[in-house]
Protein backbone atom coordinates (compact mmCIF):
# COMPACT_ATOMS: atom_id res chain seq x y z
CA UNK A 1 0.00 0.00 0.00
CA UNK A 2 1.21 3.35 -0.61
CA UNK A 3 1.14 5.95 1.41
CA UNK A 4 -1.12 8.71 1.42
CA UNK A 5 0.29 11.55 1.69
CA UNK A 6 -3.07 13.93 1.79
CA UNK A 7 -6.07 12.80 3.05
CA UNK A 8 -9.57 13.05 5.05
CA UNK A 9 -10.09 10.37 7.08
CA UNK A 10 -12.61 9.50 9.49
CA UNK A 11 -10.68 7.36 12.39
CA UNK A 12 -8.24 9.17 14.85
CA UNK A 13 -4.94 10.74 13.43
CA UNK A 14 -1.59 8.90 14.21
CA UNK A 15 0.77 11.89 14.36
CA UNK A 16 3.86 9.18 14.04
CA UNK A 17 2.82 8.28 11.12
CA UNK A 18 2.27 11.29 9.30
CA UNK A 19 5.97 12.24 10.76
CA UNK A 20 7.41 8.79 8.96
CA UNK A 21 5.55 10.21 5.65
CA UNK A 22 8.24 13.41 5.67
CA UNK A 23 11.31 11.97 6.78
CA UNK A 24 14.18 12.20 4.38
CA UNK A 25 17.64 12.09 4.98
CA UNK A 26 18.34 15.57 3.96
CA UNK A 27 15.95 17.10 6.16
CA UNK A 28 17.71 18.92 9.63
CA UNK A 29 13.88 19.55 10.65
CA UNK A 30 10.37 18.44 10.68
CA UNK A 31 7.79 20.73 11.93
CA UNK A 32 4.19 19.70 12.62
CA UNK A 33 0.62 21.27 13.69
CA UNK A 34 -1.65 19.73 15.40
CA UNK A 35 -5.07 21.44 15.39
CA UNK A 36 -7.11 19.98 18.69
CA UNK A 37 -10.71 20.77 19.84
CA UNK A 38 -10.43 23.70 22.35
CA UNK A 39 -13.30 24.02 24.85
CA UNK A 40 -13.53 27.87 25.26
CA UNK A 41 -13.60 30.20 22.60
CA UNK A 42 -14.46 33.43 24.56
CA UNK A 43 -17.32 32.76 26.68
CA UNK A 44 -18.62 29.73 24.74
CA UNK A 45 -17.89 26.50 25.84
CA UNK A 46 -17.73 23.78 23.03
CA UNK A 47 -19.12 20.10 23.85
CA UNK A 48 -17.84 18.42 20.80
CA UNK A 49 -17.70 19.42 17.20
CA UNK A 50 -18.88 17.80 13.90
CA UNK A 51 -16.32 17.76 10.39
CA UNK A 52 -18.01 17.56 7.49
CA UNK A 53 -16.04 17.27 4.02
CA UNK A 54 -16.39 17.01 0.27
CA UNK A 55 -14.03 14.34 0.60
CA UNK A 56 -12.58 13.56 -2.93
CA UNK A 57 -12.07 17.49 -3.66
CA UNK A 58 -11.05 18.13 -0.23
CA UNK A 59 -7.66 15.71 -0.81
CA UNK A 60 -7.20 17.05 -4.04
CA UNK A 61 -6.92 20.67 -2.58
CA UNK A 62 -4.87 19.65 0.17
CA UNK A 63 -2.38 18.02 -2.48
CA UNK A 64 -1.95 21.42 -4.35
CA UNK A 65 -1.42 22.75 -0.85
CA UNK A 66 1.50 20.57 -0.78
CA UNK A 67 2.62 21.42 -4.46
CA UNK A 68 2.39 24.89 -3.73
CA UNK A 69 4.93 24.49 -0.59
CA UNK A 70 7.37 22.40 -2.69
CA UNK A 71 6.91 25.48 -5.71
CA UNK A 72 7.59 27.88 -2.64
CA UNK A 73 10.25 25.98 -0.48
CA UNK A 74 13.05 23.74 -1.76
CA UNK A 75 13.07 19.93 -1.20
CA UNK A 76 10.37 20.44 1.27
CA UNK A 77 8.14 17.25 2.13
CA UNK A 78 4.55 17.63 2.84
CA UNK A 79 1.81 15.61 3.89
CA UNK A 80 -1.66 16.62 5.66
CA UNK A 81 -4.05 14.34 7.31
CA UNK A 82 -7.59 15.77 8.10
CA UNK A 83 -10.08 14.10 10.55
CA UNK A 84 -13.82 14.04 9.58
CA UNK A 85 -17.04 13.08 12.00
CA UNK A 86 -17.58 14.04 15.74
CA UNK A 87 -14.48 14.85 17.57
CA UNK A 88 -14.41 15.55 21.71
CA UNK A 89 -12.55 18.31 23.53
CA UNK A 90 -8.61 17.79 23.10
CA UNK A 91 -8.80 15.48 20.34
CA UNK A 92 -7.22 16.39 16.90
CA UNK A 93 -8.83 17.54 13.68
CA UNK A 94 -5.68 17.89 11.77
CA UNK A 95 -2.31 17.53 11.17
CA UNK A 96 0.37 19.23 9.06
CA UNK A 97 3.96 17.98 8.89
CA UNK A 98 6.58 19.50 6.56
CA UNK A 99 10.41 18.46 6.48
CA UNK A 100 12.86 20.73 5.06
CA UNK A 101 16.44 20.88 5.09
CA UNK A 102 16.21 23.99 7.04
CA UNK A 103 13.98 25.31 9.91
CA UNK A 104 13.01 28.22 8.87
CA UNK A 105 11.27 26.60 5.94
CA UNK A 106 9.75 23.99 7.82
CA UNK A 107 8.26 26.61 9.79
CA UNK A 108 7.04 29.03 7.50
CA UNK A 109 5.57 26.13 4.83
CA UNK A 110 3.95 24.60 7.94
CA UNK A 111 2.11 28.20 8.75
CA UNK A 112 1.76 28.38 4.89
CA UNK A 113 -0.27 24.84 5.13
CA UNK A 114 -2.95 25.73 7.65
CA UNK A 115 -3.61 29.43 6.08
CA UNK A 116 -4.01 27.87 2.99
CA UNK A 117 -6.46 24.75 4.33
CA UNK A 118 -9.11 27.41 6.06
CA UNK A 119 -9.35 29.44 2.57
CA UNK A 120 -9.70 26.45 -0.10
CA UNK A 121 -10.48 23.17 1.53
CA UNK A 122 -14.28 22.03 1.60
CA UNK A 123 -14.22 21.30 5.29
CA UNK A 124 -17.09 22.51 7.65
CA UNK A 125 -16.99 22.48 11.16
CA UNK A 126 -20.30 22.61 13.25
CA UNK A 127 -19.73 23.57 17.20
CA UNK A 128 -21.95 22.43 19.90
CA UNK A 129 -22.61 24.46 22.41
CA UNK A 130 -24.92 23.39 26.04
CA UNK A 131 -27.63 25.71 24.15
CA UNK A 132 -27.23 24.82 20.69
CA UNK A 133 -25.17 24.22 17.53
CA UNK A 134 -24.02 25.95 14.42
CA UNK A 135 -22.56 25.28 11.13
CA UNK A 136 -19.18 27.96 11.14
CA UNK A 137 -18.17 29.89 8.32
CA UNK A 138 -15.72 32.88 8.01
CA UNK A 139 -17.62 35.69 9.99
CA UNK A 140 -15.81 38.05 7.78
CA UNK A 141 -17.51 37.00 4.49
CA UNK A 142 -14.32 36.09 2.67
CA UNK A 143 -14.41 33.12 -0.20
CA UNK A 144 -12.08 30.92 -0.58
CA UNK A 145 -9.85 31.59 -3.39
CA UNK A 146 -9.58 29.24 -6.42
CA UNK A 147 -5.96 30.09 -6.82
CA UNK A 148 -3.46 32.70 -5.98
CA UNK A 149 -1.37 33.76 -3.03
CA UNK A 150 -3.20 33.25 0.23
CA UNK A 151 -4.31 36.41 2.82
CA UNK A 152 -2.61 35.85 5.79
CA UNK A 153 -4.89 37.02 8.14
CA UNK A 154 -4.09 38.08 11.40
CA UNK A 155 -4.27 35.91 14.92
CA UNK A 156 -7.87 33.80 13.90
CA UNK A 157 -9.93 31.95 16.77
CA UNK A 158 -7.93 28.36 16.16
CA UNK B 1 -29.15 16.29 -15.70
CA UNK B 2 -26.65 17.87 -13.50
CA UNK B 3 -26.16 17.04 -9.53
CA UNK B 4 -25.32 19.47 -7.04
CA UNK B 5 -23.81 18.20 -3.94
CA UNK B 6 -24.73 20.37 -0.53
CA UNK B 7 -22.62 20.31 2.39
CA UNK B 8 -22.68 22.02 6.00
CA UNK B 9 -25.64 24.36 6.09
CA UNK B 10 -26.81 24.05 3.08
CA UNK B 11 -27.57 20.66 3.46
CA UNK B 12 -29.79 20.75 6.30
CA UNK B 13 -31.65 23.64 4.64
CA UNK B 14 -32.53 21.86 2.14
CA UNK B 15 -33.29 18.72 3.82
CA UNK B 16 -30.98 16.31 1.62
CA UNK B 17 -26.78 16.26 0.42
CA UNK B 18 -27.64 16.24 -3.49
CA UNK B 19 -30.20 17.87 -5.38
CA UNK B 20 -30.77 16.96 -9.68
CA UNK B 21 -31.09 20.04 -11.83
CA UNK B 22 -32.56 19.12 -15.42
CA UNK B 23 -30.70 21.29 -17.27
CA UNK B 24 -28.40 20.55 -20.64
CA UNK B 25 -26.10 22.97 -19.73
CA UNK B 26 -26.11 26.60 -17.00
CA UNK B 27 -23.10 28.84 -16.40
CA UNK B 28 -22.44 28.59 -12.65
CA UNK B 29 -24.04 32.36 -11.83
CA UNK B 30 -27.40 30.96 -13.23
CA UNK B 31 -27.00 27.65 -11.45
CA UNK B 32 -26.62 30.17 -7.63
CA UNK B 33 -29.91 31.73 -8.97
CA UNK B 34 -32.08 28.56 -9.79
CA UNK B 35 -31.24 27.40 -6.16
CA UNK B 36 -31.93 30.78 -4.26
CA UNK B 37 -35.30 30.70 -6.34
CA UNK B 38 -36.60 26.84 -6.29
CA UNK B 39 -34.88 25.82 -3.02
CA UNK B 40 -34.33 29.41 -1.39
CA UNK B 41 -30.85 28.25 -0.29
CA UNK B 42 -29.03 30.85 1.92
CA UNK B 43 -25.29 31.54 1.82
CA UNK B 44 -25.19 31.27 -2.13
CA UNK B 45 -24.03 34.93 -2.26
CA UNK B 46 -20.89 33.90 -0.45
CA UNK B 47 -20.42 30.67 -1.74
CA UNK B 48 -18.06 29.06 -3.90
CA UNK B 49 -18.82 26.53 -6.76
CA UNK B 50 -17.23 23.58 -7.60
CA UNK B 51 -17.57 22.01 -10.97
CA UNK B 52 -15.82 18.17 -11.11
CA UNK B 53 -13.75 18.70 -8.05
CA UNK B 54 -12.51 22.43 -9.16
CA UNK B 55 -13.74 25.53 -8.00
CA UNK B 56 -15.55 27.44 -11.03
CA UNK B 57 -15.40 30.96 -12.29
CA UNK B 58 -19.29 33.11 -12.24
CA UNK B 59 -19.54 32.21 -16.02
CA UNK B 60 -18.00 28.56 -16.64
CA UNK B 61 -20.55 26.80 -18.30
CA UNK B 62 -22.34 23.83 -16.29
CA UNK B 63 -22.68 20.61 -18.90
CA UNK B 64 -25.18 17.90 -18.32
CA UNK B 65 -23.34 14.80 -16.46
CA UNK B 66 -20.87 17.42 -14.46
CA UNK B 67 -21.11 16.92 -10.55
CA UNK B 68 -21.55 20.70 -9.11
CA UNK B 69 -20.24 21.49 -5.76
CA UNK B 70 -21.66 24.38 -3.20
CA UNK B 71 -18.63 25.67 -1.52
CA UNK B 72 -19.94 27.87 1.39
CA UNK B 73 -17.38 29.08 3.45
CA UNK B 74 -15.34 27.20 4.33
CA UNK B 75 -14.05 26.26 8.50
CA UNK B 76 -11.86 23.53 8.98
CA UNK B 77 -8.37 23.14 10.04
CA UNK C 1 6.05 9.76 38.01
CA UNK C 2 6.01 13.22 37.06
CA UNK C 3 6.77 14.03 33.62
CA UNK C 4 9.36 15.86 33.30
CA UNK C 5 8.71 19.03 30.33
CA UNK C 6 12.53 19.70 29.75
CA UNK C 7 15.18 17.21 29.84
CA UNK C 8 18.26 16.10 28.20
CA UNK C 9 18.37 11.90 27.78
CA UNK C 10 20.43 9.63 26.08
CA UNK C 11 17.56 7.43 24.25
CA UNK C 12 15.49 8.15 21.40
CA UNK C 13 13.21 10.50 21.56
CA UNK C 14 9.13 9.64 21.26
CA UNK C 15 7.32 12.56 19.71
CA UNK C 16 3.83 11.22 20.68
CA UNK C 17 5.19 11.45 24.44
CA UNK C 18 6.33 14.81 24.38
CA UNK C 19 2.82 16.05 22.58
CA UNK C 20 0.88 14.29 25.30
CA UNK C 21 3.07 16.66 27.91
CA UNK C 22 1.17 19.83 26.62
CA UNK C 23 -2.03 18.49 25.86
CA UNK C 24 -4.76 20.95 27.25
CA UNK C 25 -8.41 21.69 27.10
CA UNK C 26 -7.48 25.09 26.29
CA UNK C 27 -5.30 24.19 23.39
CA UNK C 28 -6.64 24.80 19.52
CA UNK C 29 -3.06 24.21 18.55
CA UNK C 30 0.14 22.50 19.39
CA UNK C 31 3.13 23.15 17.42
CA UNK C 32 5.98 20.54 17.64
CA UNK C 33 9.69 21.27 16.15
CA UNK C 34 11.94 18.15 15.47
CA UNK C 35 15.59 18.48 14.63
CA UNK C 36 16.73 15.48 12.77
CA UNK C 37 20.25 14.40 11.99
CA UNK C 38 20.84 15.81 8.01
CA UNK C 39 23.36 13.74 6.03
CA UNK C 40 24.40 16.92 3.62
CA UNK C 41 25.44 20.58 4.61
CA UNK C 42 26.78 22.05 1.77
CA UNK C 43 29.16 19.51 -0.14
CA UNK C 44 29.92 17.59 3.13
CA UNK C 45 28.57 14.42 3.70
CA UNK C 46 27.78 13.71 7.74
CA UNK C 47 28.45 10.06 8.59
CA UNK C 48 26.84 10.36 11.97
CA UNK C 49 27.13 12.83 15.29
CA UNK C 50 27.39 13.28 18.42
CA UNK C 51 25.76 15.22 21.23
CA UNK C 52 27.50 15.89 24.26
CA UNK C 53 25.84 18.43 26.93
CA UNK C 54 26.19 19.92 30.53
CA UNK C 55 23.38 18.01 31.51
CA UNK C 56 21.95 19.52 34.82
CA UNK C 57 22.39 23.01 33.41
CA UNK C 58 20.86 22.43 30.03
CA UNK C 59 18.13 20.74 31.30
CA UNK C 60 17.55 24.38 33.75
CA UNK C 61 18.34 26.36 30.43
CA UNK C 62 15.86 24.62 28.77
CA UNK C 63 13.15 25.19 31.81
CA UNK C 64 14.11 29.02 31.82
CA UNK C 65 13.51 28.98 27.86
CA UNK C 66 9.74 27.44 28.98
CA UNK C 67 9.22 30.12 31.32
CA UNK C 68 10.38 32.81 28.69
CA UNK C 69 7.80 31.42 26.55
CA UNK C 70 4.91 31.14 28.77
CA UNK C 71 5.85 35.22 29.87
CA UNK C 72 5.72 35.67 26.33
CA UNK C 73 2.65 33.81 25.11
CA UNK C 74 -0.39 33.43 26.87
CA UNK C 75 -1.87 30.28 28.33
CA UNK C 76 1.20 28.45 26.09
CA UNK C 77 2.50 24.72 27.57
CA UNK C 78 5.61 23.93 26.36
CA UNK C 79 7.89 20.92 26.41
CA UNK C 80 11.31 20.33 24.64
CA UNK C 81 13.71 17.03 25.15
CA UNK C 82 17.06 17.33 23.67
CA UNK C 83 19.33 13.66 23.08
CA UNK C 84 23.00 13.02 23.60
CA UNK C 85 24.89 10.53 22.69
CA UNK C 86 25.90 9.23 19.28
CA UNK C 87 22.74 9.84 16.57
CA UNK C 88 22.64 8.45 12.80
CA UNK C 89 21.23 10.51 9.81
CA UNK C 90 17.24 10.89 9.88
CA UNK C 91 17.49 10.06 14.06
CA UNK C 92 15.86 12.83 15.88
CA UNK C 93 18.34 15.49 18.02
CA UNK C 94 15.70 17.60 19.44
CA UNK C 95 11.90 17.84 19.76
CA UNK C 96 9.72 21.31 20.73
CA UNK C 97 6.11 21.01 21.40
CA UNK C 98 3.98 23.98 22.53
CA UNK C 99 0.53 24.30 23.38
CA UNK C 100 -1.82 26.92 22.78
CA UNK C 101 -5.05 28.33 22.20
CA UNK C 102 -3.96 30.29 18.62
CA UNK C 103 -2.25 28.85 15.82
CA UNK C 104 -0.12 32.11 15.53
CA UNK C 105 1.24 31.71 19.23
CA UNK C 106 1.90 28.10 18.94
CA UNK C 107 4.60 28.76 15.78
CA UNK C 108 5.93 31.71 17.12
CA UNK C 109 6.58 30.40 20.61
CA UNK C 110 7.97 27.00 18.93
CA UNK C 111 10.50 28.75 16.61
CA UNK C 112 11.76 31.22 19.91
CA UNK C 113 12.28 27.90 21.37
CA UNK C 114 14.57 26.58 18.81
CA UNK C 115 16.48 29.73 18.11
CA UNK C 116 17.22 30.56 22.05
CA UNK C 117 17.99 26.84 22.39
CA UNK C 118 21.09 27.61 20.40
CA UNK C 119 22.46 30.49 22.02
CA UNK C 120 21.57 29.67 25.98
CA UNK C 121 21.89 25.66 26.54
CA UNK C 122 25.59 24.40 26.64
CA UNK C 123 25.19 21.06 24.45
CA UNK C 124 27.78 20.74 21.89
CA UNK C 125 27.88 18.93 18.46
CA UNK C 126 30.00 17.21 16.75
CA UNK C 127 30.32 16.21 13.18
CA UNK C 128 31.62 13.02 11.74
CA UNK C 129 32.30 12.86 7.72
CA UNK C 130 34.05 10.34 6.06
CA UNK C 131 37.49 12.24 6.39
CA UNK C 132 37.67 13.53 10.03
CA UNK C 133 35.81 15.18 12.65
CA UNK C 134 35.08 18.52 14.54
CA UNK C 135 33.37 20.05 17.40
CA UNK C 136 30.47 22.48 16.26
CA UNK C 137 30.21 26.12 17.31
CA UNK C 138 28.96 29.38 16.34
CA UNK C 139 30.97 30.15 13.29
CA UNK C 140 29.99 33.49 13.87
CA UNK C 141 31.72 34.15 16.91
CA UNK C 142 28.86 34.85 19.25
CA UNK C 143 28.71 33.97 22.49
CA UNK C 144 25.41 33.23 23.89
CA UNK C 145 23.21 35.25 26.11
CA UNK C 146 22.94 34.70 29.67
CA UNK C 147 19.92 36.62 29.88
CA UNK C 148 17.62 39.20 27.54
CA UNK C 149 16.42 38.31 24.12
CA UNK C 150 18.07 36.48 21.70
CA UNK C 151 19.22 38.06 18.45
CA UNK C 152 17.62 36.05 15.73
CA UNK C 153 19.60 35.48 13.34
CA UNK C 154 18.15 34.43 9.44
CA UNK C 155 18.52 31.37 8.01
CA UNK C 156 20.60 29.02 9.76
CA UNK C 157 21.85 25.92 8.53
CA UNK C 158 20.18 23.74 10.93
CA UNK D 1 39.38 24.20 45.48
CA UNK D 2 37.31 25.04 42.70
CA UNK D 3 36.18 22.29 39.93
CA UNK D 4 36.48 23.35 36.66
CA UNK D 5 34.13 20.93 34.03
CA UNK D 6 34.96 21.19 30.66
CA UNK D 7 33.44 19.89 27.56
CA UNK D 8 33.38 19.76 23.63
CA UNK D 9 36.81 20.56 22.19
CA UNK D 10 38.00 21.84 25.44
CA UNK D 11 37.45 18.37 27.03
CA UNK D 12 39.29 16.82 24.22
CA UNK D 13 42.54 19.80 24.39
CA UNK D 14 43.06 18.61 28.01
CA UNK D 15 42.55 15.55 27.80
CA UNK D 16 40.41 15.52 30.81
CA UNK D 17 36.94 16.56 31.46
CA UNK D 18 37.36 17.93 34.87
CA UNK D 19 40.27 20.08 36.61
CA UNK D 20 40.61 21.70 39.77
CA UNK D 21 42.19 24.96 40.57
CA UNK D 22 43.60 25.57 44.11
CA UNK D 23 42.25 29.05 44.80
CA UNK D 24 39.69 30.56 47.77
CA UNK D 25 38.70 32.86 45.58
CA UNK D 26 39.16 33.97 41.71
CA UNK D 27 37.13 36.13 39.23
CA UNK D 28 35.63 34.72 35.94
CA UNK D 29 38.19 36.74 34.23
CA UNK D 30 40.97 35.55 35.93
CA UNK D 31 40.03 31.85 35.67
CA UNK D 32 40.02 32.01 32.37
CA UNK D 33 43.54 33.87 31.93
CA UNK D 34 44.44 30.94 34.24
CA UNK D 35 43.16 28.12 32.07
CA UNK D 36 44.95 29.39 29.11
CA UNK D 37 48.19 30.01 30.72
CA UNK D 38 48.35 26.61 32.45
CA UNK D 39 46.32 24.67 30.40
CA UNK D 40 47.12 26.49 26.58
CA UNK D 41 42.94 25.75 26.03
CA UNK D 42 41.78 27.71 23.24
CA UNK D 43 38.50 29.10 22.83
CA UNK D 44 38.94 30.64 26.33
CA UNK D 45 37.76 34.16 24.51
CA UNK D 46 34.64 32.84 22.60
CA UNK D 47 32.73 31.05 26.02
CA UNK D 48 30.90 32.07 28.77
CA UNK D 49 31.73 30.73 31.93
CA UNK D 50 29.02 29.45 34.53
CA UNK D 51 29.20 28.64 38.11
CA UNK D 52 27.04 26.43 39.53
CA UNK D 53 25.10 25.78 36.67
CA UNK D 54 24.15 29.52 36.04
CA UNK D 55 26.23 31.69 33.35
CA UNK D 56 28.38 34.49 35.56
CA UNK D 57 29.74 37.75 34.48
CA UNK D 58 33.12 38.43 33.79
CA UNK D 59 33.73 40.43 37.35
CA UNK D 60 31.44 37.93 39.31
CA UNK D 61 33.72 35.86 41.86
CA UNK D 62 34.51 32.11 42.66
CA UNK D 63 34.79 30.72 46.00
CA UNK D 64 35.79 26.98 46.73
CA UNK D 65 33.60 24.55 46.78
CA UNK D 66 31.86 26.04 43.48
CA UNK D 67 31.45 24.48 40.73
CA UNK D 68 32.53 26.28 37.04
CA UNK D 69 31.74 24.90 33.42
CA UNK D 70 33.53 26.67 30.86
CA UNK D 71 31.21 26.67 27.72
CA UNK D 72 32.32 27.41 24.35
CA UNK D 73 29.70 28.43 21.92
CA UNK D 74 27.05 26.08 21.70
CA UNK D 75 25.67 24.06 18.73
CA UNK D 76 22.74 22.01 20.55
CA UNK D 77 19.34 21.73 17.94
Amino acid sequence: MVDKLFEVIEEPISVEALIKKVESRNAGAITTFIGTVRELTGEKKTVYLEYQAYVPMAEKMLAQIGKEINDKWENTKVAITHRIGSLDITEIAVVIAVSSPHRKAAYQANEYAIERIKQIVPIWKKERWEDGEAWIGDQLGNVPYPTGKPEVKGESDD
Amino acid sequence: MIDVLLFAQLQEEAGTDKLQIDKQSITVKEIKRELQEEYHLSQLKESMVAVNEAYALEDDLIQTGDTVAIIPPVSGG
